[in-house]
């Protein structure tokens, strides 16, 4: 195990240099850069920016000096903010990773009942019920999911803030600044584990019924055991091998920011900076952001192998 | 035909009150009617306004900052030396007066008496000095192009060749001169925007390298109407008022930039989280906002025009015929009135219907004429085809049209499309975002371009994209060259006037591009704050150090 | 008893009865034969087939014109004249609908057709072989899953544009990208599953036989991944669908005027067309809905008729 | 003769299927003395393994699956209890031994953990009692090695030995009767061999009743003091297994005998009977055998025969032999 876990990270180190590279040709190829975008600038100030940029630079010289930045632990500096990525990221990642790990955990927990309980139950009204749900929540835009809570919740009940990570001028600490962001998150949460169970909770459903069907189940309820460890022990757990490897792409989602939630709720987070930054092709921004998620995919797909071998005795590492 | 619904009755009477309002350059304010319905959570806070801005990112500094949203945040910290009125003419603010030379090569400023920079140090010509020599500092990045005020020396110090800029004079502590190379109409404006501390900026700043004077865009000090406090990032950026304003320590003791979204900032404005806010117009909104009661709406003219742009280097652009034929065929009265429901209007002149300089006498409008459209096509040889699209030497007259997405071009795209059709014209359009727009722009790669301008404070800004040596679509026009560089080398509005309503009258008959429409903007204040008067050229910042907290 | 109480669905005995009833034909006609005989799948498909009928022929036979605006009928509800209303240019939103269904139906069927099938195929060949195969499968996803995709979709919008491919062409191609790089989830999904199902003894049996790899994977694993698979499709169906819209702001989508459900609903963004405007947003959403739930039920019943030994039924 | 361990009763079985309604099992009665070995003989589809599972309590709830008549344990219909009282007598009173040991078994589980699951639910017994129960189980069924047997999971040992770790968990609690489901089916002959002995040896050291479940005659031979022959859902003919292999009544039994397997040579079936069972779904009302059996006269396909006793010790149900009767 241990051997197979040091070859897979051995391995990676290829890996992300690939996707160094690979990330950096699709930058460096989208049309358009910094510059470019400004509409103001005379042509002969735009050419000034570019030289001072580095802009005008060949491709590898540019890419070997992203490469060798890297290296030394430096993640560039941002064009548009003029603050080092690090900190920029630093600023927005974290409300960003609040926000989905809290979703997160709510939804996994959500989906792995709501699933389980279709599941035990197929095709009686709870899971009629529940299907229906799943699939309308899918169905709409979620913009529209994210207007839906604001109306009911914040402008006519008044119970809860309409965006926002801190009520305007607070100069909360301790307690109470977690109390005032636990109550800007609500609303954000919630949207985020309405769009996240539907799915989770199809594939929790799909796996359980597999499970059910499995003569192992029959067995364990020939033996007389309580319903409950026929369903959550022997059953549950061999549904929830399966949901590993989903749980291993939820790494990077940790980190990578809810674009439009965010952006509705007016949750500080990391997602609008994507999208603004890749409006105005901030690219020392992107590529380190972007080489950041690609890190945690490769370590959350490795988790899940390692998790999976772990769960289930079959799975023999090579 | 089917009876009118209330919405078309709705939207022509807001077409008939915006026809009366379209000269004025005042905001036309529809006033709360019941103040009593201020939320409580506005009404609470006694000694803060909030103010609601977009997308902030925290680079304070009037000179680096690369979104217009940091420039609203600089505008409160910093102030200018010379501002706009709501017509755009020039305004003293920091400086007190101004002389201009006879040939327009020589400003000669003089500031107030006793300025101070907030932290109560004094603001004096030699801050003035620091600030303009520091933008021709060849490691400058930032936004300001300074080089366009042609500063006597300018280019020689930023080459290296010299140790200071030959151009810049301070006379004594209060009076400063600038000398230039060629008079320019927007050059006061240039040297007279916000002024950077050498006391502060200075301390470890050494010219071809700004880490240093970098480090204090996030610790901005300047001479504006409030004080920087905090940057919360994605949520707000607050200050305190400032005791050495010129104009006196503002009244509200805070105030407060909260960020706000489209999706949201009515529902924000409704709960009593902000108090001003700004709002796209159109009728819904302003039914929204009416129905509110404590909201007063001041609604005015944008500096700004949406276009489209033709490619002059494309073969059958060149020929001034289809350009005029693309124009006359296209129904922009329909565009403004769906998009903007009453509130825009058809643009005639490269320019806001505000402004000192707006007057469309003789100027072509190219009401909308498919007939003559298709004369002018026909005259130029396009002849309609089997398919009903038009061609010439076996070419099909198909155009391409770059745009983005919003919810203007999902009302432009389909109108032109149908427009141009009962042409004969064929319109392919190419949607991208803006950045890839004008990416693809600079490549050549186009037939048509639509965007809209950056907001323009100076006619000289709405017509120099005309002008050879800054165009980047081929067009070229001597008479055009001329006549903007005349323009822009005089002060003299009613010298300036002249010139630009022959520019906009030979601009018309040659269409080098189809102008489409100028909007209104709707800002909006909570009826408990009182004196707010936004304008075009000032936006909030105007009426800003005035404010009052009335309930 | 708790809610959890349940007896054991009742499966493989009842295959069996099943499987006796219709003796004497190929696996594949039983399949078809069982399908047909599944109500609701056969509505399910009768529905989509409507829908494709309507959608074809529909705008035909309404008088409204795709294209043209009307500003004087601008946002109309819906009543006699137009049926369910019209657009903020004035145009009919049932002849946009239909006409946008041509279009989303297209763009949700192919990808996640496409998708489906890679990241079956992928995903099972790495699970089921193993070793080296597994390992450059894997990699190879791993890699794909770091490419950001809205810059890389954004270069194809200029290149197809450079290509001068025709806006209504480009939609398919996107589909066509998106599928090569959407299908890393799905295969590890399926590789892990097909892991745990290699050592059951029923696949033990197709290797002992020596049955070719590709009967292994089609005939026998299928069966047992086509739960996962169903639930990729729903999911993939209504997401394809939305996400068109957004692929348009990046020149990529359907470009206007020509509509999809998903720009449909994207103009109607706003407060207050999404309260006071629901047919702008109603209709295409409904489409979507409805589709998602005929082809989860049709898949299901595939399900079923594939490998009756998973038949969930219990109560229906 | 005392009071039955367990009494099928009139018993049947309908499921609700998409194609309608199939009659699995039809007025089936019988009973297991205490002590005693039945067994269920017939082919795939005749509803042997649906009577076993309706006195495990394992068949789906009632839309789905419909039960008639009663199955009594001690005298007690258990088709009339809540599934709550069902559920201790599983494991505890009634074990059960499934066909494909390696799906039977849970694979994420150990050996060890599945055999200590009743022990601790039905006899209460603490972890490490249970461990030590568990490994003495599994030393009782043959087992070398039994701690790392316990700590092994399903897929790294044989079908034998799994088969044999069944049967450990199902005489765990020293049920009073055991069924096993065609115990055998799944393995190598050698092993068979190896696990009925094993099963022959557990019924005589525990004195538990055995009902067994099986097409092979061979194996019914072996193990079996009765034997019950279904057909199509029905009991076609019961008796002693002498009676059965040495006079069988019923020609669908004739059949069956005429067609064991030769030694060594498996699955041979039901080569001598020709024609296939009919569908659950489209059950005749007249004798289900008729269409097959070589002796059908006409009367045959307008009546259902009833069981009725040839000898004090067998009974078969065929219109031909009432016929004769009554000639």
């Amino acid at each position: 195990m241990r051997t197979y876990v040091l070859r897979r990270l051995l391995g990676a180190i290829p890996l992300l240099f690939g996707a160094s590279l690979l990330i950096f040709l699709v930058f460096a190829l989208t049309p358009g850069d910094f510059i470019d975008g400004n509409i103001n600038l005379t042509p002969q100030r735009a050419a000034e920016l570019k030289a001072l940029y580095g802009l005008d630079r060949p491709l590898w010289a540019r890419y070997l000096g992203w490469l060798s930045q890297l290296l030394h632990g430096d993640l560039g500096f941002s064009l548009q903010h003029q603050i080092p990525v690090s900190t920029l990221l630093g600023q927005y990642l974290w409300s960003s990773f609040l926000l989905a790990l809290v979703s997160l955990l709510l939804y996994w927990t959500l989906s792995l009942a709501v699933g389980v309980l279709a599941a035990v139950r197929p095709y009686s009204w709870f899971d009629r019920v529940v299907t229906l749900l799943v699939f309308a929540a899918m169905s709409f835009p979620v913009f529209f999911l994210c207007l839906l809570l604001i109306k009911w919740f914040a402008v006519d009940l008044g119970w809860l803030p309409v965006g926002g990570m801190i009520s305007i001028g607070s100069n909360a600490t301790g307690w109470d600044y977690a109390l005032d962001v636990a109550r800007h998150m609500v609303l954000p949460v919630l949207t985020l584990v309405m769009l996240q169970a539907g799915g989770l909770t199809r594939y929790v459903r799909a796996s359980m019924l597999d499970a059910l069907a499995m003569d192992c189940v029959r067995t364990a309820r020939a033996k007389g055991l309580p319903e409950r460890v026929v369903i959550l022990r022997h059953a549950l757990r061999n549904a929830l091998l399966p949901l590993i490897a989903l749980l291993g792409f939820e790494l990077p989602g940790l980190f990578a920011g809810a674009i439009v939630t965010e952006k509705i709720f007016n949750w500080p987070g990391v997602g609008h900076i994507h999208i603004d930054t890749l409006a105005a092709r901030d690219y020392p921004v992107l590529m380190s952001f972007t080489l950041l998620l690609a890190v945690l995919t490769i370590v959350g797909n490795l988790l899940a192998d390692v998790l999976s071998a772990l769960a289930d005795p079959r799975i023999r590492l090579r | 035909m089917p009876t009118h619904s209330p919405f078309l009755r709705r939207l022509l009477a807001a077409a008939v009150a915006a026809g009366v309002l379209a000269a004025s350059a005042q905001a036309d304010v529809i006033a709360a009617t019941n103040p009593s319905a201020i939320p409580a959570q506005a009404k609470a806070r006694k000694d803060t306004i909030v103010g609601a801005i977009s997308a902030p990112q925290g680079i304070f500094n009037p000179y680096l900052f690369s979104n217009g949203w940091d420039e609203n945040v600089t505008e409160v910290i910093f102030g200018r030396l010379v501002g706009l009125d709501a017509q755009g003419k020039l305004r003293a603010e920091q400086a007190e007066s101004w002389q201009v030379s006879k040939d327009g090569l020589q400003y000669t400023l003089k500031l107030r008496k006793g300025l101070k920079f907030s932290d109560g140090s004094p603001f004096t010509a030699d801050d003035v000095a620091f600030t303009l020599t520091f933008l021709h500092d060849p490691a400058y990045d930032g936004g300001t192009d300074i080089s366009l005020a042609k500063i006597k020396g300018g280019d020689a110090y930023k080459a290296g060749k010299a140790s200071s800029v030959e151009g810049i004079k301070v006379l004594n502590p209060q009076t400063i001169q600038i000398t230039v190379t060629e008079p320019g109409a927007t050059t006061l404006q240039l040297i007279g925007g916000p002024v950077l501390s050498r006391a502060w900026y200075g301390r470890g700043y050494q010219p071809g390298k700004l880490d240093d004077l970098r480090q204090y865009s996030s610790k901005p000090l300047g001479a504006g109407p409030y004080i920087y406090d905090k940057f919360v990032p994605g949520q707000e950026v607050r200050f305190h008022a400032n005791p050495y304003y010129f104009a006196g320590k503002p009244a509200v003791p805070n105030f407060i930039y909260r960020i706000t979204s489209d999706a949201t900032k009515l529902q924000l404005f409704q709960t009593g989280e902000t108090d001003l806010e700004g709002f796209s117009i159109n009728a819904d909104n302003i039914e929204q906002l009416k129905a509110l009661g404590f909201a007063n709406l001041n609604i005015y003219n944008s500096s700004d025009y949406s276009l489209i742009e033709f490619n002059h280097n494309k073969p059958a652009l060149k020929d001034v015929r289809v350009r005029q034929a693309l124009t006359y065929a296209l129904d922009r009265k329909k565009l403004v009135d769906v998009v903007y429901q009453g509130y825009g209007s058809v643009a005639t002149l490269p320019l806001s219907p505000v402004s000192w300089a707006y007057d469309t006498k003789g100027v072509n409008p190219y009401n909308f004429d498919p007939a003559k459209a298709a004369a002018l096509l026909d005259q130029a040889g396009w002849k309609l085809g089997s398919d009903g699209i038009r061609e010439k030497g076996g070419q099909k007259l198909v155009v391409t049209l770059l745009a983005t997405k919003s919810l203007f071009n999902d009302a432009l795209i389909p109108i032109a499309k149908e427009n141009f059709k009962r042409v004969g014209v064929e319109l392919r359009p190419e949607v991208s975002d803006f950045n890839a727009l004008l990416a693809k722009r600079k490549a050549g790669n186009f037939d048509l371009a639509t965007f809209r301008t950056s907001g323009l404070n100076d006619p000289h800004d709405g017509v120099a994209r005309f002008r050879s040596t800054e165009n980047e679509v081929g067009y070229k026009n001597a008479q055009v060259d001329k006549l903007i560089n005349a323009g822009n080398g005089t002060l003299d509005i009613g010298k300036r006037k002249a010139i630009y309503h022959q520019l906009y009258q030979v601009l018309a008959n040659d269409a080098p591009l189809i102008l489409l429409a100028n909007r209104k903007l709707l800002y909006v204040n909570s009826s408990r704050i009182g004196n707010y008067q936004p304008d075009v050229f000032n936006g909030i910042f105007g009426s800003l150090p005035k404010l009052k907290i009335q309930y | 008893m708790s809610v959890l109480s349940l007896r054991l669905p009742w499966r493989r005995r009842q295959a069996e009865l099943a499987s006796l009833a219709s003796a004497g034909r190929t696996p594949w006609q039983q399949a078809l034969a069982r399908l047909w005989r599944n109500r609701p799948a056969m509505l399910a498909l009768l529905f989509l087939a409507l829908m494709v009928v309507a959608c074809v022929a529909g705008p035909w036979l309404l008088p409204w014109d795709l294209e043209t605006t009307d500003a004087l009928a601008a946002n109309h509800a819906p009543g006699a004249t137009h049926w369910l209303g019209t657009d903020f240019l004035g145009r009919d939103i049932l002849t946009r609908l239909l006409h946008a269904g041509r279009i989303s139906l297209a763009v949700g069927l192919v990808s996640v057709v496409l998708s489906v099938v890679l990241g079956y195929v992928l995903g099972a060949l790495a699970g089921y072989a193993g070793g080296w195969l597994d390992g450059a499968i894997m990699r190879l996803a791993d890699l794909l899953m770091t490419i950001p995709s809205l810059p890389l979709l954004i270069i194809l919008g200029a290149l197809l544009s450079e290509l001068q491919v025709a806006p209504e062409q480009r939609i398919y191609l996107v589909m066509l990208m998106l599928s090569l790089l959407g299908w890393t989830n799905l295969a590890r999904i399926i590789r892990g599953q097909v892991q745990s199902l290699r050592s059951r003894d029923f696949m033990l049996a197709t290797e002992v036989l020596g049955l070719p790899l590709w009967r292994r994977l089609l005939v026998h694993l299928l069966p047992n991944t086509i739960p996962t698979l169903i639930v990729v499709a729903t999911t993939g169906v209504a997401g394809a669908i939305l996400n068109e819209s957004y692929l348009s702001y990046l020149g990529l989508g359907v470009v206007p005027p020509t509509p999809s459900w998903g720009n449909m609903m994207d103009t109607a963004n706003s407060f207050v067309d999404f309260q006071r405007r629901p047919w702008l947003w109603m209709p295409p959403g409904l489409a979507i809905f409805a589709t998602v739930i005929a082809i989860n039920v049709l898949g299901d019943g595939l399900r079923d008729a594939l490998d009756p030994r998973l038949q969930a039924r219990g109560a229906r | 003769m005392s009071q039955p361990l367990i009494e099928f009763d009139r018993l049947s079985v309908q499921f609700a299927t998409e194609q309608g309604v199939a009659r699995a099992v039809q007025d089936v009665s019988f009973a297991i003395q205490a002590g005693e070995s039945v067994a269920v003989v017939g082919e795939s589809g005749c509803g042997k393994s649906v009577t076993a599972l309706s006195l495990m309590g394992l068949l789906p709830p009632a839309p789905a699956c419909r039960l008639g008549g009663e199955v009594r344990l001690d005298a007690a219909n258990l088709l009339a209890l809540p599934p709550a009282a069902w559920r201790p007598l599983r494991g505890r009173d009634i074990a059960m031994v499934f066909q494909e040991p390696m799906s039977a078994l849970n694979p994420v589980l150990s050996v060890g953990e599945q055999l200590m699951e009743p022990l601790l639910t039905h006899r209460q017994l603490s972890p490490a009692a249970a461990w030590q129960q568990a490994i003495a189980l599994l030393q009782q069924v043959g087992i070398a090695r039994p701690e790392a047997i316990a700590a092994s999971y399903p897929h790294q040992l044989s079908g034998g030995m799994l088969q044999r770790v069944m049967l450990a968990i199902a005489i765990s609690c020293q049920p009073r009767l055991l069924i096993a489901d065609e115990p055998t089916t799944a393995l190598d002959v050698t092993i068979q061999a190896q696990i009925l002995d094993l099963l022959r040896r557990l019924q005589q050291a525990s004195g538990m009743a055995l009902l067994l479940i099986t097409h092979d005659l061979g194996i019914v031979a072996e193990m079996a003091d009765r034997v019950v022959v279904m057909y199509a859902g029905r009991v076609v003919e019961t008796g002693s297994v002498r009676d059965i292999f040495r006079h069988p009544q019923h020609p669908y039994t004739q059949g069956l005998l005429a067609s064991r397997p030769v030694p060594g040579r498996r699955l041979a079936r039901l080569a001598a009977i020709p024609g296939q069972v009919p569908s659950p779904l489209a059950l005749p009302d007249h004798c289900a055998f008729a269409e097959r059996c070589p002796h059908a006269r006409p009367a045959c396909l307008h009546r259902q025969p009833v069981l009725q006793a040839t000898s004090p010790t067998q009974q078969a149900a065929c219109l031909l032999l009432s016929t004769e009767e009554a000639a």
